[in-house]
């Protein structure tokens, strides 16, 4: 009998992170997926640089001009203005907006989550009924209520968002900090003496990060949408300035016009969400085997 | 002769996919279940018993795994030649089987008496009625008390023995030949194992079925089997009658196994241990699979040699190569046999 | 039984309370003064006086609240600050056309959702299993809004197969004019969920499949269909039926974009209106009534796990 | 590391006095879950009043099944869990008269290991930085001094230095335990508590960790309290063996006399259910087998815990409570029946205890 596989070296030390990292990045579609949000970064840094032309200037001459129609890549919308450079400019908000909701959301979510997890009774049986309670109102509602009380604007509207997905987060967290609360691990830092902060900051919050990543993921995706969808209501962004959704907004209002214009912003949007969306996924199927293996 | 046997597994080769390709977890296990008798398969995790027991039931997940070679017969006919569909009626009529785990292997959403009665009701077309009396029946059998009410229960109302009682009242609802149990009692009580094991020698002696017991403990293999297996990763590295292997064992990880366990009276001394662990399936080692824990290896011959499996007295075979071209006489068993036999003279009065 | 289905009732109230609490606090976060808001814009500061006293405003926070609270629980939702229509009014004659909207968008859900998730599951890694989860995927990553835009463009304006907006309830057009006017924005506001449904039947049903027992099951020459039909789904079944719960907020949410689009008088609608003018006392009573639904259809969630887990029926 | 054993050496010399005293220590866990509307569950009483001591230089075995409060004896005398009521004395020092956070100082003296390898040590850290951690926590070590230290701790447990860069995913599960076993040994402490600490490895590599042990128990004059479910291995490791049957102590005494001379009728059947490893034995030897399960620890049996499940039980195990009776000589057990005619616990001592003389 012959063994197939040749003895290989015994291998080298790999830090748990590294072998995550290399798994999330063996999958062509995770790779495609930040190569695809790396680009939307660049376009956000390097919008006025790249643009073709002043992403307000409108070119009153040349109205509802259709894709391809030099030297309108994107076509022009009702004031004539550029789709491709508004398309570029708005990148920036589709980065800014997401990142404000999630830094919320995570100050949130993740201080409560592990606070609640990790010394539960009162503390958490308190914070879990006002998560609840915050979850049970919509996203999209909640945020409308933030608006009406302190009037539509993207950082408001990104606050409100942040907030609403906060509980989402809070839940992860706190299951998560549940589970890695159970380990051995835990009561052997208490053994060795660590002291509770310790404990939390050393020994949970790392065990926590993966679930932690593709929760933020979603979340990015979920923040992006909301975003589009204000703003498509004229409660975010506010104009001229452009964002994917407010482009569609104006395609709305044009749809018999232009409808042409609803293509280029839908398809960024569409993009970039299900670029988060396929990375949480990655992430938490590179998780997974991290889990399967022997 | 081995023909008369109910379970013939030869030269089984099992590969599981990984993210390396295909590894092979067992390579060429080979044993024979007498109708009525009870065979042990012994080894430590990773030696491929239990891949062995799940092949012989066809239950390898077929997706990431596949078995390129190797017979399975089962009453001269060779379980590997059939569809799931040929299989499927012979499954808890012919040959059935019990998991390590009672506390998962039943179904949450149903009534214990419903999945026992289920069982009977597809292999033998009774109705719901008899169905549900059998159930009761066999749950009686298996020794639980209230039988006809508990039957109505579900089954995390049941303490872990208990779900073995029934995992086991399930599996010989329709009488099977064989009764495959992987490690039944490995997560249960001590006290618990004992009554379980009693009840399977019991349910043995009534209904003459036999039993293929996969384990890693010893002693229950001294307490349960006739015959036994040895693996060692994913070769059967010795096979003989019961009493024959524990008195004088024909292989070194045999015999480091049996004196690496605790035993009774040799408290001030140092157990012995076999260094090392078991090998990775793609980390196999060349020659003997075995040579670098033993402590008999010799170079030059165990490391590059392959041994076979071939009988050394008798109908007790074994791997060893040393031991083939009798350069080992005596493997010792434990450190002092003496100690067993006061034991044994010492129960007889204590208990 | 009966008890912990009163339990979970009782479970609602204080997070009732807490949404209640933290709308009524909302308006106590305006820049601006409600009192001038609703005196008009040329009142002179005795006038506002008046509305203040008026509208009990002078009081303490917690007696407002109170007092607020004591109302609302009676069904005085107050009067909008705009139109001087009672809330209560406005609210009910928007919530039959919201309510339509994301239950048949629920229902488009729930069916494709659940056939695409089990043939998906059951042969993982199969052609079908990969198309499943690649729709499933697009799915969940559009706008509803944008799909909403395209299905208006393409089915309503170029072929004209559809109403291209406008609501009419079943007593004025019957169920067919009731469905052809829905059945757009339904499918728009629907698809997400669909393709979460499809998502998490999927992965239920995976799961379930290399559970112990389903082991069991086959160990006992059980034929495929009942391994499937009886012991796969029926526990596969809980976590769809969570996320089905989890989804009607979003629904809710979502028909407020999709509401704007068709040009349904809906809640959305009406939310819209009231945001952009600080009309407070709706946009409270608005908040106050979508939560209450949507606890309502968690609660009906909780209920049906009495069905599906026995550990919950018992304990 | 030296320092304690120093202190140790001059009590020893005189009469020792109990490193540990335990007296009626007592845990009960709620079950069922309490919620804001203020419902309480059952009260389980995983611990019901133990009482017993180990002197230094010692190994007390643990030994139960599920159920029975081992496990939780041992995290109640870590103050991984706070006990309702009793005496915990280390060293003639009242334990639980110190605050939580008062007693992270006794992690230095007081130390555990716990059963599963696989879980006790944090994935997302190196083995040297789990074995150092105590250092960096208590005496503030550099990080070249961590390191040196964590290389001595490593070879003291049979392990490699260039180990220490490793993450546990990497290593064996005998090994893993080896660093547990460093981790608990590098603030030198006096008492080292293993929970299960073998259960979790195969055959031939549990003997291994045992040797380990009993190795550094002479070497560091280490004392254990050593639980486990498994009788021959506690058999194998200890001086003094309690059996413990639901949160109660209901034998104990010095390692012989309970293995060979078990008065206790749950500790014969526990000693009969083991199957001993030699067929001829195993199918000779007459066996107690026990009906039914171990009773729900929330509803306990009235009068004696085991009555259940006692083979020997007469009218007054149903009645009455049996109290743990110590003979005087370091030996108690709590059963009515200890001293009466049905049991036969009388076997002439002299066979029992020199069983190396009768050979084959």
């Amino acid at each position: 009998m012959v063994v197939d596989a040749p003895v290989p070296a015994a291998s080298p030390t790999r830090s748990p992170m590294r072998v995550f990292a290399r798994r999330v990045l063996r999958s062509k579609v995770n790779l495609a997926c930040l190569v695809f949000l790396g680009l939307v970064v660049v376009c956000a840094v390097f919008a006025p640089v790249i643009a073709p032309f002043d992403p307000n200037l409108q070119h009153l001459d040349s109205r509802y001009l259709p894709p391809f129609r030099w030297p309108y890549v994107f076509g022009t919308d009702d004031l004539g203005r550029d789709v491709l450079s508004r398309a570029l400019l708005a990148s920036r908000v589709s980065v800014i907006a997401p990142l404000i909701s999630v830094g919320v959301a995570l100050a949130l979510g993740v201080s409560f989550g592990l606070a609640a997890g990790f010394v539960g009774g009162r503390v958490d049986s308190v914070l879990g009924r006002l998560a609840d309670a915050v979850n049970s109102i919509p996203a999209l509602v909640l945020a409308l209520a933030v608006i009406a009380v302190l009037g539509p604007g993207l950082v408001n509207a990104m606050l409100a968002v942040g907030l609403a997905s906060a509980p989402r987060l809070f839940r992860v967290v706190r299951g998560a900090t549940l589970a890695v609360r159970e380990e051995t691990y835990i009561e052997a830092s208490t053994v060795v003496g660590c002291s509770r902060l310790r404990t939390v900051a050393v020994h949970v919050l790392p065990n926590i990060r993966s679930p932690l990543l593709v929760q933020t993921s979603l979340l990015m995706s979920f923040a992006l949408l909301a975003e589009a969808s204000l703003s498509f209501l004229g409660l975010g962004i506010q104009p001229p300035d452009p964002s994917w959704g407010a482009m569609l907004r104006t395609a709305f209002e044009q749809q018999f016009l232009g409808p042409w214009l609803v293509v280029v912003p839908g398809l960024l949007i569409m993009c970039m969400v299900l670029s988060f969306n396929l990375l949480g996924d990655g992430i938490r199927d590179a998780i997974g085997r991290e889990r399967g293996t022997w | 002769m081995s023909s008369e046997a109910l379970l013939r597994i030869r030269d089984l080769r099992v590969e599981f996919a990984s993210d390396d390709g295909w590894q092979r977890v067992v390579d060429g296990a080979h044993l024979d279940v007498q109708p009525g008798g009870a065979r042990a398969l012994v080894g430590e995790s990773g030696s491929g018993k239990t891949v062995t027991a799940l092949a012989a039931m066809g239950l390898l997940p077929r997706r990431h795994s596949r078995i390129p070679t190797g017979r399975i017969e089962l009453a001269g006919q060779n379980l590997l030649d059939l569809s799931d569909r040929q299989l499927r009626p012979l499954r808890g009529t012919e040959l059935a089987m019990i998991f390590q785990e009672p506390m998962t292997s039943l179904n949450p959403a149903y009534t214990v008496g419903e999945q026992i009665a289920e069982t009977v009701r597809v292999h033998t077309g009774a109705s719901r009625k008899d169905a549900w009396r059998r159930a009761v029946e066999v749950l009686g059998e298996v020794g639980i008390p209230a039988a006809a009410r508990r039957a109505l229960e579900y089954p995390h109302t049941f303490s872990g023995g208990m779900r073995q009682r029934v995992m086991i009242a399930m599996a010989i609802s329709c009488r099977p030949k064989l009764l495959i149990a992987d490690e039944p009692t490995t997560a249960l009580d001590v006290t618990v194992q004992a009554s379980i094991l009693a009840l399977l020698r019991e349910l043995q002696e009534t209904t003459s079925m036999a039993v293929l017991l996969v384990t890693h403990d010893l002693g229950v293999v001294a307490d349960f089997c006739d015959d036994v297996t040895v693996m060692y990763a994913g070769q059967p590295v010795e096979e003989a009658d019961t009493v024959e292997l524990f008195g004088s064992p024909r292989h070194p990880y045999t015999s480091g196994l049996l004196q690496a366990m605790p035993q009774a009276a040799h408290t001030g001394l140092d157990l012995s241990s076999i260094p090392g662990v078991v090998p990775r399936a793609d980390r196999m080692p060349p020659g003997c699979r075995f040579h670098p824990r033993c402590s008999h290896a010799q170079e030059g011959l165990c490391d590059i040699a392959e041994p076979d499996l071939v009988p050394v007295d008798g109908a007790h075979t074994s791997r060893c190569l040393r031991i083939q071209r009798g350069e080992i006489d005596e493997l010792s068993r434990t450190v002092d046999d003496r100690v067993g036999a006061a034991r044994a003279d010492l129960d007889g009065r204590t208990l | 039984m009966v008890t912990i289905v009163g339990r979970r009732i009782i479970a609602i109230v204080p997070v009732l309370l807490i949404v209640s609490f933290l709308t009524f606090s909302l308006t106590y976060l305006v820049p601006g003064d409600a009192a001038s808001v609703a005196a008009g814009d040329n009142a002179s500061a005795e006038q506002i006086e008046l509305v203040r006293r008026q509208l009990g405003l002078d009081r303490p926070f917690l007696v407002q609240y109170a007092s607020w609270l004591w109302h609302v629980a009676q069904g005085g939702l107050g009067t909008s600050l705009l139109s001087s229509r009672s809330v209560l009014t406005s609210l009910v004659e928007a919530l039959p056309v919201t309510l339509s909207l994301t239950l048949l968008a629920m229902l488009f859900a729930v069916v494709v959702g659940l056939l695409l998730g089990i043939l998906a599951g059951l042969r993982p890694g199969s052609a079908l299993d990969r198309i499943a989860t690649t729709v499933a995927s697009l799915g969940i990553s559009m706008p509803s809004f944008w799909l909403a835009l395209i299905l208006v463009n393409v089915v309503a304006l170029q072929f004209g197969l559809a109403p291209v907006a406008g609501y009419i309830s079943i007593a004025e057009g019957g169920l067919t004019g009731w469905f052809q006017h829905l059945l757009l924005p339904a499918v728009a506001l629907g698809t997400i969920t669909a393709a979460e449904v499809t998502r998490q039947t999927r992965a239920g049903v995976v799961d379930v499949g290399g559970q112990d027992y389903i082991r069991t099951a086959v160990a006992k020459g059980m034929p495929t269909r009942v391994v499937v039909v009886k012991h796969t789904l029926k526990n596969a079944a809980i976590p769809v039926v969570t996320v089905l719960g989890l989804q009607f907020g979003a629904l809710v949410g979502g028909a407020i974009v999709i509401e704007r689009i068709f040009g349904l008088p809906g809640l959305g609608t009406l939310a819209i209106d009231s945001v952009l003018n600080q009309d407070f006392p709706v946009v409270q009573g608005l908040v106050l009534m979508i939560t209450l639904f949507v606890l309502l259809v968690s609660f009906l969630v909780d209920t049906s796990y009495l069905y599906f887990n026995p550990k919950v029926r018992q304990s | 590391m030296r320092q304690p054993a120093a202190a140790q050496a001059t009590s020893a010399a005189a009469e020792p006095a109990p490193l540990l005293e335990v007296e009626d220590l007592r845990k009960s866990f709620r079950r069922g879950g309490g919620s804001l509307l203020g419902r309480r569950g059952t009260a389980v009483r995983a611990v019901d009043g133990v009482s017993f001591t180990i002197r230094a230089g010692e190994t007390l075995g643990i030994v139960g099944e599920s159920g029975s409060g081992k496990s939780t004896t041992g995290r109640l005398l870590l103050r991984l869990l706070e006990p309702d009521s009793g005496r915990l004395r280390f060293d003639g020092q009242d334990l639980l008269i110190e605050s939580r956070s008062a007693f992270r100082h006794r992690r230095r003296d007081l130390q555990m290991i716990f059963q599963d390898p696989y879980a006790s040590l944090d994935p997302t850290k190196t083995i040297g930085a789990s074995v150092t951690e105590p250092l960096r926590i208590f005496e503030k070590t550099t990080r070249r001094e961590s390191e040196n230290r964590g290389s001595e701790l490593l070879s003291l447990v049979g392990l490699r230095p260039d180990h220490l860069g490793r993450y546990p995913s990497e290593m064996s599960g005998g090994q893993r335990q080896r660093v547990a076993i460093a981790r608990a040994l590098s603030l030198a402490p006096r008492l080292l508590v293993a929970d299960e600490a073998v259960s979790a490895l195969d055959v031939s590599t549990q003997s291994d960790v045992l040797n380990l042990m009993r190795r550094l128990q002479r070497e560091l004059d280490l004392t254990y309290l050593f639980i486990s479910h498994n009788l021959s291995v506690v058999r194998h490791m200890s001086d003094r063996i309690a059996v413990m049957y639901l949160g109660r102590i209901v034998e104990i005494g010095p390692a012989d006399q309970v293995y060979l001379q078990p008065r206790h009728p749950y500790t014969r059947a526990l000693l009969s259910a083991i199957p001993v490893p030699d067929p001829l034995i195993q199918r000779t030897r007459p066996r107690i087998v026990l009906t039914g399960d171990v009773p729900d620890p929330a509803h306990p049996p009235q009068g004696c815990n085991f009555v259940t499940r006692c083979p020997h039980a007469v009218p007054v195990c149903h009645e009455v409570d049996p109290v743990l009776e110590p003979d005087g000589g370091g030996y108690a057990v709590a059963c009515h029946l200890s001293e009466g005619q049905e049991t036969p616990d009388r076997t002439p001592r002299s066979s029992a205890a020199a069983p190396t003389q009768t050979g084959p």
